[in-house]
């Protein structure tokens, strides 16, 4: 397929009814589409796991991916180990793919700073940017970092529609342009900032168009298309690795969740949105084009749902018997060492914890 | 038309306002939100807005009702851009609206400094009294409730720091109330950070009266003789605890709410511990440069000869508040508390 | 003129050679002309006037407006009396037009609060914004109060191009958009930001262009063509009263002085370029075309010089009596009533001056 | 290769580093050049970023040179854009870049803030210890120099109060020079705060040799018996002029630059404060919730016994700075400090 920097277009191979709308290349072959499916539906179950455990008092406040899975899955397969990932905070899709393993999400959503501490492909990736947009100008250093030192790699930064609204998001969009930064950016556009719905966030017609500002190649895909989205991540990563500079690549998706656990999305939309929604959903119409392609069946799909539990379960397990860090922790990585003057408070606390556990 | 006790007015309930002579039994975020539907009501110029603020009523519900009963003209849901919140506050302000903003967390504010330090704070004195900017930005602030991290801020003292603010914090229901209208009535802006880690831990009897609290006093809550507790915010509540345990052994604890922390009342913070010689300042906030710093050499300036022994300050860590699952390490308790002033009364 | 959100395209009267490029509509009459010529030379003899000044250490540093005389007049002349406007810091012929005095003018320049002290015309305007940009988002509040009043009148803010990389500038241009504000934009693109040219401020072909990311209007006009600018923010300003919503006029312009009297230019631009910029300034152009049509002869010119020094000759003088401000003034607009514990400091601050005087 | 005199670097001309044995006579600025350049030959993973720093020089010329020797990869004039030029510092120097950004005055630095307090101060204890921020943010600061308005701000407490920084503020070229190649050196982000009065004000004797000074510490710039002044930043320069007024007066006084006001060395000023039980603190800053706050509470609490007298605190109004032709009233001179200090002996 072809990319232009016409922003209006949305590309989409799988439709929401799960037939071909145009014609996949070879590259999006059963492989890929299998490796997809599986993993889509493994982060939905651990989605809805850890969801529960918030629920039942085992877990902090939790953001939901539930309806944006192709978005992190198309990502995860696209990017290379080289790259480096800027995540916000539904992107467990991709972080999985990138080797952060279940236990360590659950880590890091139960409030333990060690979720963070990825190894492997994620080594060098962000964690989760709780301030909106923030990770968008950070994404820009590592790309420009990139570029200075001449390197094949790109950074490859996600954020909400929501976030768009925020200075850092042209800033760092600016910035690329005018640097040809090695960076590609996923706005997941799902529809809704918490409350908020996608019309008063902006007037731009499409979140895609905002490319224009920066000079760079901007679009929309279909989010819910993990084939689209993998495709474009792939067209946005190569370019940027060819040091053919930036481009703003607008996933459009539905969040199908609350905001997060501690969100109550019925006070504001309406179900007959959400329903609607759910009809084009990313895994079902993944599914149905499978089973149509035959390369897909019922046994088969009990067969991932059983792995898929087991695999979540044991996570959580592992979890649930993480003991806390020890209370130094708090100070031995505020610097690479400690000044002097906190020598004392890192006293003073371990006492506090000896004494609290003492009673 | 005296309210029946099922309408006093609860979290989910839309607020009605009825007689003020009628007492209500509210949450300190009840209070906030009964604050607002008084001020809106009572001055068309009152206008809200923040993120989430209008049709879903708040993330913590402030703001429940408001969008309903005064419109969306002057309940906005504005796009997520808190720069944008404050300079827009500001250009409202200037042209005599007054805004009440919402930043979602203090963790989130920052992107508002340069708006609420260089422009906020001075379009008064720039302008030499043309344009003023009676403007409120209100966020929940602290720790203590196992939120994700940017959460549980507490750096009040960024803003205590910056000449020709108010800095707010209320530390009841009926602080909250009080000192909300008069915030918004106050002609020069405001930050209104509110502990929302006691939002709704005790309920307090209100009158919806429309009576503010002034803004340049500290709170007595408590009078005592050997020992003067100075706080504000959540830590009040366990400054109170520590009096009540104080108490027990026998000691007489003044314990003061400093409430509004900038500018600052420091004349009955001095009465206090001239009377008592011996005073703890209690802070969630880290340590360093924070607002007990103040206070503390403040005090010794003026208290020097009554001192019988150091000023001392129980605070937070120099360190980020932890993510939650260690986040009770950091903050400070009841009996913390004591300890620093027991320390304090042995160093007699 | 039509305009359109193609942003591309620059609108433009008269050229730089003084030759009609589109005809004139009726309404840029001759009396228009005139009063524009006259504002511009004047500017011109003020601004010259006010470097001089700083020379010899009679001003603080100051920040001209060669070269641009064209847009702040064209502004001033579009602008109504009930609308706001904020300004950056090269506005001194809106300000001029809005009834600020080159007195108080001075006095601003000069280092005096009083100077921000306007009456008149221009009593809700915003005194110069020296933090880049920020004006902007004071601009989109100023226009939503408006708004919110369903008063017909516009906020019409002006920046640099410079300007244009601040979150400030797409946050409030997003509101612009989403809320449909009677808000006008007008980017004085003046090719550089101190030191750092344009084309490394972004990789937007132009500065209107980036309207799109707000979906509302947005296009450049010759910001050298006075008649130019007033149209396009005549027609701006008219559809803001019309509650049709936002517009972002690039007025394409050059510095032609040093960034501030701080400022030395020749360590970083060439001289050709400036030498070619010179070729399309404002006030010549406008002279030649005035000449060709026998609107203007020198000696209309020479008594317009003369008149200008003079009026600006006695602006000068009175600023120049001006006793300094009472030390009381740095403390009582602060807040409208002075807190308590300030009232120590103003004493000890009076005191201070007193002490000082009497040394 | 013995420089000649000739060679010695100054302001305009480009910096040739030299032979570490060769003394430059130098003033601050060129310091700070120095230190610029001398940092980037021996690290390449140093960069030098912000607005008008690359083919400008800097508008304060800190930066002349740079560019020409190390070429625009490593030394990159940004777009106008403060959260920027903090956030892609953050990038950069989580991919092991050293990043040393400028912010063209302190006045625009409020727009860096979210990322400083967010991110740059936390990306180590959040991933504990997997990415780093070994950033440096360099910018001029306070007052004096008759610049328009927001070019003269001195609010340095804001981010001494945020845990995981350093702040650091050189006093002299000497300190200029060896605390800058500290700070880049440093693991962590560090904000450098430049006293831009003072850039130009004296010359020093100072060797190339790469050799930085301890950000740990605060520096005794002279021995005193009876009282202590504190300070930092160009308000040590009347600091020395009142000390020796004092010394006219036959009363000893130790001067202590702070230099690295977060993280405190507060050993060494309660060394001093124990010695002779008599305090000054001297900041340009306004007065609540300064540093010199902060200061004076620790001190107070190490130094209770021996303190003879109140410590006290000589600091800016809690007004904006003025307009620049009401600027000297605003700031303190040597004789405001000999005053106060009188004023602390006396009360013997
Ligand atoms: C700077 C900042 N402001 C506000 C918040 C609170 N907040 C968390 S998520 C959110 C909405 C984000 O919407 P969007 O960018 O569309 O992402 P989504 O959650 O829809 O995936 C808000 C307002 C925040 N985390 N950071
Ligand atoms: C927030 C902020 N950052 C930096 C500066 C310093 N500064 C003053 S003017 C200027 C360049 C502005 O360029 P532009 O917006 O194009 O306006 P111009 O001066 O060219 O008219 C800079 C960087 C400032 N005043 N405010
Ligand atoms: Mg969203
Ligand atoms: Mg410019």
């Amino acid at each position: 397929m072809q990319y232009t920097s016409k922003p209006y277009q949305q590309h989409r191979f799988i439709n929401a009814d799960g037939a071909v709308e145009s014609p996949l290349p070879d590259y999006l072959d059963a492989d890929f589409l299998l490796k997809s499916y599986r993993t889509m539906v493994m982060i939905r179950t651990f989605d809805q796991r850890v969801v529960a455990l918030q629920r039942t008092g085992q877990m902090g406040t939790y953001a939901s991916c539930l309806g944006q899975e192709a978005i992190g899955t198309g990502i995860g397969l696209a990017l290379g180990k080289q790259d480096v990932f800027l995540p916000y905070y539904r992107d467990q899709a991709t972080q999985y793919l990138r080797d952060v393993p279940f236990q360590q999400q659950l880590q890091y959503w139960g409030g333990d700073e060690w979720g963070n501490h990825f190894t492997g492909t994620a080594a060098q990736d962000f964690p989760n940017s709780v301030p909106i947009a923030t990770q968008v100008t950070h994404a820009a250093g590592v790309a420009s970092a990139i570029k200075i030192r001449g390197e094949k790699r790109c950074a490859l930064v996600t954020c909400g529609e929501g976030a768009t609204s925020r200075g850092d998001f042209y800033e760092a969009m600016n910035l690329a342009g005018v640097w040809q930064l090695p960076m590609v950016m996923v706005v997941n556009n799902n529809q809704w900032a918490i409350s908020v719905p996608r019309s008063i966030q902006t007037g731009a017609e499409t979140i895609a168009q905002k490319a224009v500002a920066a000079g760079i190649e901007g679009f929309q895909v279909d989010g819910n298309d993990v084939s689209a989205v993998f495709d474009a991540v792939r067209h946005a990563v190569n370019k940027a690795h060819q040091g053919k500079g930036a481009t703003l690549i607008e996933a459009v998706s539905y969040r199908l969740g609350d905001h997060t656990t501690a969100d109550d999305a019925t006070r504001y939309r309406a179900h007959d949105e959400v329903n609607a929604a759910w009809l084009r959903e990313p895994v079902k119409r993944l599914r149905t084009y499978l089973h149509e392609q035959a390369l897909w069946d019922e046994q088969q799909e009990q067969a991932l749902l059983d792995a898929c539990k087991q695999e979540v379960e044991s996570a959580v397990q592992a979890y649930l018997q993480l003991p806390d860090q020890p209370v130094s922790d708090l100070f031995d990585y505020l610097y690479e060492e400690l000044p002097v003057h906190l020598m004392q408070q890192r006293q003073a606390a371990l006492s506090k914890a000896a004494k609290a556990e003492g009673e | 038309m005296g309210m029946p006790e099922s309408n006093i007015a609860s979290l989910d309930k839309k607020h009605s306002p009825g007689d003020p002579a009628t007492p209500h039994i509210v949450t300190m975020i009840d209070a906030i939100n009964m604050a607002l539907h008084r001020a809106m009501a009572s001055d068309s110029n009152v206008v809200v807005l923040g993120e989430d603020v209008a049709t879903n009523g708040g993330v913590f519900r402030a703001t429940v009702g408001l969008k309903e009963r005064f419109g969306h003209k002057r309940v906005m849901d504005t796009p997520l851009a808190e720069t944008l919140i404050a300079g827009i506050s500001i250009g409202m302000a200037a042209q005599q609206l007054r805004p009440v903003a919402e930043i979602q967390f203090m963790g989130f504010i920052y992107a508002t400094m340069e708006h609420i330090v260089s422009h906020a704070a001075r379009l008064r004195n720039r302008t030499r009294g043309r344009l003023s900017c009676p403007m409120v930005l209100r966020a929940p602030y602290g720790g203590g409730i196992h939120a994700p991290e940017h959460h549980s801020e507490s750096t009040e003292a960024l803003f205590a720091h910056i000449p020709g603010l108010r800095v707010v914090i209320p530390s009841s229901p009926t602080r909250a109330y009080g000192l909300l209208l008069s915030a918004i009535e106050d002609p020069d802006p405001v930050i209104f950070l509110e502990p929302k880690r006691i939002y709704r831990m005790v309920k307090q009897e209100i009158y919806d009266d429309g009576v503010g609290l002034p803004l340049d006093t500290c709170y007595t809550l408590r009078q005592g003789e050997h020992i003067t507790l100075i706080s504000w915010g959540a830590m009040v509540h366990e400054t109170l605890q520590a009096a009540d345990q104080l108490q027990e052994k026998g000691i007489s604890a003044e314990v003061i709410d400093v409430a509004t922390i900038s500018p600052l009342d420091i004349d009955t913070l001095v009465a206090s511990v001239q009377k008592t010689g011996h005073c703890v300042i209690i802070q969630e906030a880290a340590r360093h440069c924070g607002v007990a710093a103040e206070i503390s050499a403040s005090l010794q300036e003026q208290t020097f000869t009554e001192l019988k022994a150091p000023i001392a300050r129980v605070t937070g860590f120099d360190t980020p508040m932890p993510y939650l699952r260690r986040e009770n390490i950091y903050m400070n308790h009841a009996d913390d508390i004591v300890t620093a002033a027991m320390k304090t009364l042995e160093a007699l």
